[in-house]
């Protein structure tokens, strides 16, 4: 029995060690909850920043325009994309392609859903009303903070701070955990931009600078 | 020396011998339970069912299903907490404080205050977490590493000091009060027939064989424990009326409150002990070892902690008149002519008038009076913790948001509920662990010169 | 190792004796078993006090260094947030809790290095000569030494102290 | 709001128009359905994005959809407010306002400071008016016999109708609220050329037309004089409520301040002569309670001894006194509807020389035209089936009128009833066509409220239904299908060179108009005769028992706001009552009819009668009984629902039942409409009503059983009179002693600190500051039961105090809402930092962080905090719309409070982060401060020694609440000034 009992004690202490370990390395993506890191969803239209951004190095509020004066950097409206897609409606390789075999270039059908939106047809007459396309928020906060574009941009933020570098994606994806802590990563530097300069980071540690 | 002691009466009556302590003890576990504890506990389950009801519709719905409002933020909720916390009082006091000062009477009725201790925390800790508007965030109040910045908790806060006072005294008590058991658990599992109640206590009893290289470290850790248990349940109480001793609000903003709770606290612990003890007494057949001298003894000690009650009520009056402050001075007028004038005199009644019977003998030998009376002080000391509550919050600084206070059928639920819990524990205690220290007990079965003959 | 004799009394005080002149005899206890701690046989036996003391002490410095530099740290280093207009370092509030990690420090240290000590076995059952010892009976373990009539004087000192040798 | 943050944009459609795009950034009621659905704040937090939630199996949080704009207006930018100059016409009066409108969403109005009559005041009503544009039970099509239809059929059925009501000669009338639109007066008349038996009846819902009538005896032209308070120095209104309700509050309030600056040689004085107490009684220096008959004999021996004769009154000999001192510059006025006591009042003002001084005759006032004899002769003629179409746009007969059901059976006489309502009412339900209008932030409009001053009102939202105005269903009857803003634009540009003295081009001059909201223009002259002086008779030989007086309650009005639960919410400033109204008495009176607070009694006079609760009302004369018009409007039963649901719950109001009951219908109508005077018997019921009090305890001196010797009386409110302040800059505070503090100060405020002052002395009590702070900070309604149970969330609470006693007591005001203490009590207790200090002096709540213990909300001295005892309801999706989307919507359980309106301080930085400039004093407006028509909340740095809020700080009037307490408040009061005599000794009872 004595032996028995032992045993018995042995096993459950084994046990927990194994729950333990299966915990802690189940799998290395293990997010707290609310936690989007990598988060990565597949776009209605296959947009490629890292073509956009990257190769022909369109500055980053060119579409998203509202990032200086206002909350939300915007998604681009469809006009936007048209200033330059009015004209653009192939991709390159298919320029080429068709160059060689002089033949019409075959639109691309990604492009082709921008028209569609804008109830165009790729040709660019007005075939229906249009509806807007419905994008996946990638970067998202809780309800209860108030995130603002305006002063971090004005205070010269680089967009890559936050976003990653996105010239490198084909697909946006979430790089940064975006929590509490990681925002104070950054609000207990020491900031230039501040108007007071007394007490600058502590007006950016305020609870108040963000929850309200 | 020996002779002298041999006059004394002795602790224990019926001149018992090692084995029938062991023998009436262990009997209380192994016989089929009387109806009297089925009725108990079918009462107490039925109590603790309510309370379930009126907590959970609580949660679901909101605190808006009390009767709080904008003036008066808290009520029963932190009034049964500090009630409870108070009767968690006596059991540590009874086996710590006592036995630091060899009281020997302390014996027979500490493990059982010692469970009741416990019983009496474990009601208490849950108002903190009921009375939030998130309950499910209690964790909060705690301070563990985080990703928020990392964000701690207020240290400045008594309610954050509670959290650790009541925490660690919930925790030292059981400690305190299991550590005590083992040298019984180990007597129960020798003794014990069933292969399950072999293991169990074989388990509990962590292999104690009653070697005395291991009673003599034993006792050292048990007084340890015990030096370290006495100045914790002063500072638990203390901390609990620093709830209110720290806070702005006339009425509360009060310095003597340290002393005055421990005193209350010990107060209605020691009442709750006799309530408990009177029942069991009765009800196990227990008159040999719960003898009316304990019942005396606790009585006292009530005199004394009702005389120190007495003196603080007394003394918060004349702090008001002394200190000219207005606002103090008219909250203590409208505790004892406001709207809550009748709280105030059941309190006053209760805790004030009650003690002084226990100065007559008879009195404090009549074990149904002593029984009723310890009744009242529990009430009182309710009331004491509602008035110190309510009427300080219900008229404070600004006319303009003065209220007044009723509760729901919610809130009385919960209370309830929490007698429920308290006694369901206590007796599933009684059936499951020795209830009376027997080790302990042995101890003082016989004197030099007056037990040699009885090991027949 | 050597045979060991095993005395069985029914009361504290004649076991007592008994260890007392045993020892005075010159023989080595090994250990006794009873039902309670009897008091002045650690004497009788000779044990020396025990030096758990001093563990729970560190314990206790430990838990209120613990509690002092902890809160210390949290509320004025690592993050200093203006409560209410009060200090960075409010130390007079810190000292409930300070106080409450001491306790809780020192208590569970020292019953925890209680239970380290070898002698205690989870879920063991006792090593013990009888069951009673933990009822009422009460037993001592004597080194027999080599002379022949050693035993014959034990089981002398034990009879007169009204007990009985116990064969194994 | 700072000039360079506000930009006012000419509407959208200008622009859209040109864009030619229609308007798709306007949201339609399709999509706020769609989007509203989901959790409070984070549709609108991401506004400029329809939003839908949906969980995928696989992810762990829902998805987010973010969807552009197809095409975006240049100046709409998702996240950013545009501000638009318009009109609200909620009131009586019409403030002018800026519409904040943040994504196509109208969420807030403000006080268009720049306007010269309401110069950035705004009253209770029109801040609260917003929500009734996104009302889910508005008409949102035409309705025929009670079906909905379409404009088609029901234009055809309505032409053809009044064609043949034409042919047969029968008559059409057009009933209104007085239209003081010109362009609508246009189309009207046109209206009348097309039809020609079109007459056009004006009604206000509570009537003037005694005023305009005694000017037309007396100078041939109804007209309501522009009364100058800013230049009275001697004031005697008579039941006149000219701060709270009558004519134009705001207007008369910021016109009143002027003339009050304490820094000044002297200040106006003010004397109410009036039966209840009402607001301008409580601001007065000197109040004379008397009843509505005793009035009419103090009015003719006032104006005898003016006049040099006889009297008796003793108040009237005195006051006679003083009016002769201040001859030319002393105002009297007259609340009472009855012809005589007019023509009294305009011939002591004519004998004093005040007119065209203090009040002007020549430049009138053009808010009332409603004439109580054409109602008499509307009604005959319905009665004589004279009538063959009644068109009803801008008011209730039914409600308002004395003989509501008889107006209402005899429309039945009338085959063809038009209502322009978009809400259902009591009218209404007797017509067979409604054509429901517009709201005011859906229309265009035009008003000219006062002679030679244009508002104009522009649309700042699409209609969420078919609406259509009242002048676009006029002239598409007319057969001239034209766009709105083209009928109110092309009637300007006919009259522009007529009516526009100015170099500039029409269409510069119309973007002015639009984008300021107003605009000055000439009008011609009304002849006046000189003063024909009327002889009056007046019997004072009259008594009686009780006299009942009716009156408007500051929120409520006649009832046009029944419908909204922010004003219903919003507590009387006098009697602290929400969701009720009650027949009030003095306590004399009450005692001695054995009455108690709560009774239900019945009003009754001759067959009439009326259940009202019971209500003491210390400073009402006795033997009056006095009640609020405006309650007991049908629809009022919707609010059944309102607040949260359980167990206990008791309902707002019982199926069917209405909020408080209506009294109109004891409104005394001979010649004129009579609010006061009518002698009533009351009898008991034996039932009791709960009164959802938001203040139980009215005094600050202590219940006299426990009120300690050292303290009688709580010293929260300093008083003092005039001449004291004169001699001595401090007078009337008492002087705490010296605070000292254990405490090292780690804590200084380098940067900003941020600070706020009361002026007790400025604040009348019209409490469109507590509106304000609900709308700006989404602070819950909670319906009856929650206020009875002392649950109200109002963040700024209106205190109210009285003193002295009988018919004679003073009232204080003081604005409570969070002090912001720098030692703030609530923080330390806080076991999880939800509630701590920011860098900048803010007493910061963190709701996302709050487990809600409440030991805050106890610890704290003011009783400020509020907490959210359930989930109140935001479950009405189009409701929702009026959220603001940077403020938090607070959940269940958790602590708030005043923040001091952090979004917008913060607001203001990011902009002067943005424009590279520091932020100036003023840049700043909190939501309450900007409300306020008596400017007398201060908001600003207290480090910038040049801000308004360092200055009033400095001053001698400047206390703190509960100073001693050590919790050192940065919020701070201003003594009470009231301009009466030292030697009364009153006013300084307080401390």
């Amino acid at each position: 029995m004595d032996k028995g009992l032992n045993k018995q004690f042995s096993y459950m202490i084994a046990m927990l060690v194994i729950i333990g370990f299966v915990m802690i390395f189940k799998n290395s993506t293990f997010h707290i909850p609310g936690n989007q890191q990598d988060y990565a969803p597949e776009q209605p239209i296959a947009f490629s920043h890292q073509l956009h951004a990257g190769e022909m190095e369109i500055n980053c509020q060119y579409c998203h325009f509202g990032a200086e004066d206002s909350k939300h950097a915007g998604i681009p409206p469809a006009n936007v994309c048209m200033n330059c897609h009015k004209f653009v409606n192939n991709t390159f390789n298919e320029t080429r392609l068709a160059d060689q075999e002089n033949r019409e270039p075959i639109a691309s059908s990604e492009i082709a859903k921008i028209y569609a939106s804008l109830g165009l047809s790729i040709l660019g007459e007005k075939v229906s009303s249009g509806k807007p396309t419905e994008w996946v928020k990638v970067h998202n906060v809780p309800d209860f903070v108030f995130f603002s574009h305006k002063p971090h941009v004005n205070a010269g933020v680089d967009c890559a701070k936050c976003h990653g570098d996105v010239s490198t994606m084909t697909r946006v994806k979430q790089v940064e955990d975006l929590s509490m802590g990681w925002c104070l990563d950054c609000h207990r530097q020491d900031h230039k931009s501040l108007q007071n300069s007394a007490g600058r980071t502590a007006q950016l540690q305020d609870c108040a600078s963000c929850h309200y | 020396m020996a002779n002298q002691i041999s006059v004394r009466e002795p602790q224990i009556h019926g001149n018992k011998n090692h084995a029938d302590v062991t023998q009436d003890v262990c009997n209380i576990m192994d016989r089929k339970p009387t109806w009297l504890w089925w009725l108990g506990f079918g009462l107490a389950l039925s109590a603790l069912a309510l309370g379930l009801v009126s907590v959970s519709y609580q949660i679901a719905t909101g605190i808006g299903t009390w009767g709080l409002n904008k003036t008066v933020g808290w009520a029963f909720d932190i009034t049964n907490f500090v009630f409870w916390v108070g009767i968690g009082h006596a059991g540590t006091l009874i086996s710590a404080i006592l036995f630091l000062f060899r009281q020997k009477w302390r014996t027979s009725i500490n493990r059982s205050a010692e469970a009741m201790t416990i019983f009496a925390v474990i009601c208490a800790g849950l108002f903190p977490i009921i009375h939030m508007g998130r309950p499910w965030l209690a964790y909060w109040m705690f301070p563990y590493p985080n990703f928020r910045g990392p964000l701690w908790i207020n240290f400045r806060s008594p309610l954050a000091w509670d959290v650790f006072a009541i925490g660690t005294y919930l925790i030292i008590s059981a400690t305190f009060w299991y550590f005590g058991m083992i040298p019984d658990l180990a007597t129960v599992r020798d003794r014990a027939k069933s292969k399950l109640k072999k293991f169990f206590f074989g388990v509990l009893s962590l292999g104690w064989n009653g070697s005395f290289r291991v009673w003599h470290r034993y006792e050292t850790v048990y007084a340890l424990l015990a030096g370290l248990a006495a100045p914790l349940v002063v500072s638990v109480h203390t901390v609990v009326s620093f709830d209110f001793a720290t806070s702005a609000i006339p009425g509360w903003h009060t310095t003597t409150f340290p002393p005055y709770f421990v005193a209350g606290a010990v107060f209605s612990g020691f009442a709750m002990v006799l309530t408990l003890m009177i029942i069991a007494r009765k009800t196990l057949q227990l008159e040999d070892y719960i003898t009316l001298n304990h019942i005396e003894n606790m009585t006292k000690v009530i005199i004394l902690t009702g005389g120190i009650v007495t003196l603080s009520y007394a003394t918060e009056f004349f702090m008001a008149w002394y200190s000219g402050n207005g606002y103090e001075q008219f909250v203590f007028l409208n505790r004892a002519l406001g709207p809550f004038a009748w709280a105030y005199w059941i309190m006053v009644g209760c805790n004030l008038i009650t003690p002084q019977f226990f100065w007559f003998r008879s009195i404090r030998r009549n074990v149904v009076l002593v029984f009723i009376l310890s009744i009242f002080v529990n009430i009182g000391m309710w009331f004491e913790r509602f008035v110190i509550i309510v009427t300080s919050l219900h008229r404070d600084f600004l006319p303009s948001s003065w209220s007044m206070y009723t509760p729901t059928w919610v809130e009385i639920g919960t209370l309830i509920g929490s007698f429920g819990l308290f006694f369901t524990l206590f007796l599933l205690f009684i059936r499951t662990m020795p209830m009376i220290s027997m080790g302990e007990v042995k101890s003082v079965l016989h004197y030099r010169g007056n037990g040699d003959n009885q090991n027949g | 190792m050597d045979r060991q004799m095993v005395a069985e009394f029914r009361n504290e005080f004649d076991l007592t004796d008994a260890v007392q002149a045993v020892r005075d005899a010159g023989f080595e206890i090994v250990d006794a078993y009873t039902p309670f701690a009897v008091h002045g046989l650690d004497k009788a036996m000779g044990l020396k006090k025990s030096r758990i003391n001093q563990i729970s002490f560190l314990f206790a410095l430990i838990g209120i260094t613990v509690g002092v530099l902890g809160q210390y740290w949290v509320s004025a280093i690592n993050w200093p947030i203006n409560i209410g207009g009060r200090p960075w370092n409010s130390l007079p509030a810190f000292m409930p809790v300070a106080f409450e990690v001491m306790v809780l420090f020192c208590g569970l240290g020292t019953v925890f290095s209680f239970f380290a000590w070898r002698k205690v076995k989870y879920g063991k059952q006792g090593l013990q000569p009888n069951l009673r010892a933990t009822n009422d009976r009460f037993y001592v373990v004597v080194k027999q030494g080599q002379e022949r009539k050693s035993t014959s004087v034990v089981k002398d000192i034990v009879t007169e102290n009204n007990g009985e040798m116990v064969d194994q | 709001m700072s000039e360079f943050k506000k930009k006012y944009y000419i509407s959208h459609e200008e622009k859209a128009c040109e864009t030619n795009c229609t308007c798709s950034d306007l949201p339609s009621v399709e999509d706020a359905k769609l989007t509203a659905g989901f959790t409070r704040r984070s549709f609108l937090k991401t506004s400029g994005f329809s939003f839908a939630a949906f969980m995928v199996a696989c992810s762990k949080t829902p998805v987010q959809k973010a969807i552009p704009f197809l095409i975006q207006p240049e100046e709409v930018l998702p996240g950013k407010a545009i501000w638009y100059a318009s009109t609200s016409f909620a009131c009586d009066a019409g403030c002018a306002v800026h519409v904040k409108n943040r994504d196509g969403r109208p969420i807030k109005l403000e006080g268009n400071p720049n306007h010269p009559m309401t110069q950035g005041g705004l009253c209770a009503q029109c801040q609260a008016s917003l929500i009734e544009l996104y009302d889910s039970k508005r008409i949102l099509v035409p309705q025929l016999n009670g079906n909905k239809s379409d404009w088609k059929t029901v234009d055809k059925t309505v032409v053809k109708h009044l064609r043949k009501v034409r042919d047969a000669g029968k008559e059409i009338i057009i009933l209104t609220g007085t239209v003081n639109s010109p362009s609508l007066l246009h189309t009207i008349k046109k209206f009348k050329k097309k039809f020609k038996t079109v007459s056009h009846v004006h009604i206000d819902d509570y009537s003037y037309s005694a005023i305009l009538d005694a000017h037309e005896k007396n100078y041939g032209q109804r007209i309501l004089p522009k009364y100058r308070f800013d230049k009275a120095d001697f004031i005697v209104s008579i039941d006149a409520d000219f701060l709270g309700s009558w004519v134009s509050p705001i207007q008369f309030t910021k016109d009143f301040q002027k003339n009050r600056k304490l820094d000044s040689k002297q200040i106006s004085k003010l004397i109410q002569v009036e039966s209840r107490m009402s607001i301008t009684g409580a601001k007065a220096d000197e109040r004379i309670a008397m009843t509505p008959t005793e009035m009419k004999s103090f009015m003719s021996d006032l104006d005898a001894i003016i006049q040099g004769e006889m009297g008796t009154n003793p108040h009237a000999k005195k006051l006679a006194k003083m009016l002769k001192h201040h001859r030319g510059n002393s105002l009297v006025i007259s609340g009472i509807n009855d012809i005589k006591i007019q023509l009294i009042v305009n011939r002591i003002n004519q004998n004093l020389g005040n007119v065209g001084r203090t009040l002007d005759i020549k430049k009138p006032s053009r808010l009332f035209a409603g004439s109580d004899s054409s109602i008499h002769s509307l009604i005959a003629k319905i009665e004589s089936g004279m009538v063959g179409a009644l068109m009803i746009s801008g008011t209730n007969p039914v409600y308002i009128l004395p003989k509501g059901e008889q107006f209402a059976s005899s429309m039945g006489k009338v085959d063809l009833c038009i209502s322009f309502s978009d809400m259902q009412n009591e009218t209404t339900a007797n017509c067979n066509v409604i054509a429901p209008g517009l709201h005011d932030l859906e229309s265009w409009n035009d008003a000219e409220q006062t002679t030679g001053i244009l508002s104009m009102t522009q649309p700042v939202i699409r209609p969420f239904g078919e609406n259509r105005s009242l002048r676009q269903s006029l002239s598409t009857w007319m057969g001239l299908k034209k766009d709105e803003r083209d009928l109110v634009r092309n009637y300007w540009k006919k009259v522009f060179t007529s009516r526009v003295k100015s170099g500039k081009t029409f269409t510069r001059f119309w973007n002015e108009l639009v984008h300021d909201g107003f605009s000055t223009i000439s009008s011609k002259r009304k002849l006046l005769t000189r003063f024909k002086d009327q002889q009056v008779k007046i019997d004072t030989r009259q008594k009686n028992e009780l006299e009942l007086v009716l009156f408007q309650s500051s929120q409520m009005g006649h009832g046009r706001h029944a419908e909204n639960p922010w004003l219903q919410e919003l507590p009387d400033p006098i009697t602290k009552l929400t969701w009720d109204n009650v027949a009030s008495f003095s306590p004399k009176t009450a005692g001695a009819y054995h009455l108690e607070k709560g009774d239900l009694i019945e009003i009754i006079s001759g067959k009439i009668k009326i259940k009202l609760p019971v209500f003491i009302q210390p400073g009402q004369k006795n033997n009056t009984v006095a009640a609020a018009l405006g309650y007991g409007r049908k629809g009022t039963e919707r609010f059944h629902e309102i607040g949260p649901n359980w167990l206990e719950k008791k309902d707002t109001v019982k199926k069917g039942e209405t909020v408080g009951s209506s009294v109109s219908s004891m409104i005394l109508f001979d010649e004129n409409f009579q609010y006061g005077g009518l002698p009533v018997t009351i009898e008991k019921t034996g039932k009791t009503w709960d009164l959802a009090l938001t203040q139980t305890y009215n005094t600050l001196t202590n219940p006299e059983k426990t009120s300690p010797a050292s303290m009688p009386v709580r010293p929260f409110i300093q008083e003092t009179t005039f001449n004291k302040i004169q001699k001595n800059p401090t007078a009337g505070s008492h002087h705490g002693h010296p605070i000292t503090t254990l405490w090292e100060d780690d804590h200084t405020y380098e940067g900003h600190h941020w600070g706020m002052a009361v002026d007790l002395s400025s604040c009348t009590g019209c409490s469109s500051c507590i509106v304000g702070c609900q709308v700006e900070n989404n602070v819950p309604v909670v319906g009856k039961d929650e206020v009875l149970r002392k649950r109200d969330m109002a963040w700024l609470r209106m205190d109210r105090y009285y003193s002295g006693d009988g018919e004679n007591v003073d009232v204080s005001f003081q604005a409570m809402m969070c002090q912001h203490c720098d030692n703030a009590p609530c923080e330390p207790v806080c076991p999880v930092l939800a509630t701590v200090h920011s860098s900048e002096g803010l007493n910061q709540q963190i709701y996302n962080r709050c487990v809600g213990t409440r030991f805050c909300a106890n610890n704290c001295p003011y009783k400020v905090r509020r907490f959210n005892w359930f989930d109140y309801a935001h479950d009405d999706v189009m409701e929702n719309m009026v959220l603001n989307p940077d403020v938090t919507v607070r959940s269940r359980g958790v602590m708030e409070k005043c923040s001091m309106c952090v979004q917008r301080i913060q607001e203001a930085k990011f902009e002067a982060k943005r424009l590279r400039v520091p932020l100036k004093d003023g840049d700043i407006k909190l939501a309450c401060e900007q409300s306020c028509p008596a400017d007398a909340i201060a908001f600003g740095d207290l480090n910038d020694p040049e801000s308004r809020i360092s200055k009033m700080t400095q001053s001698g009037r400047h206390y703190k609440v509960l100073e001693e307490l050590n919790v050192e408040p940065t919020v701070g009061y201003l003594t009470n000034v009231r301009n009466r005599d030292a030697d009364e000794g009153k006013g300084e009872h307080h401390g």
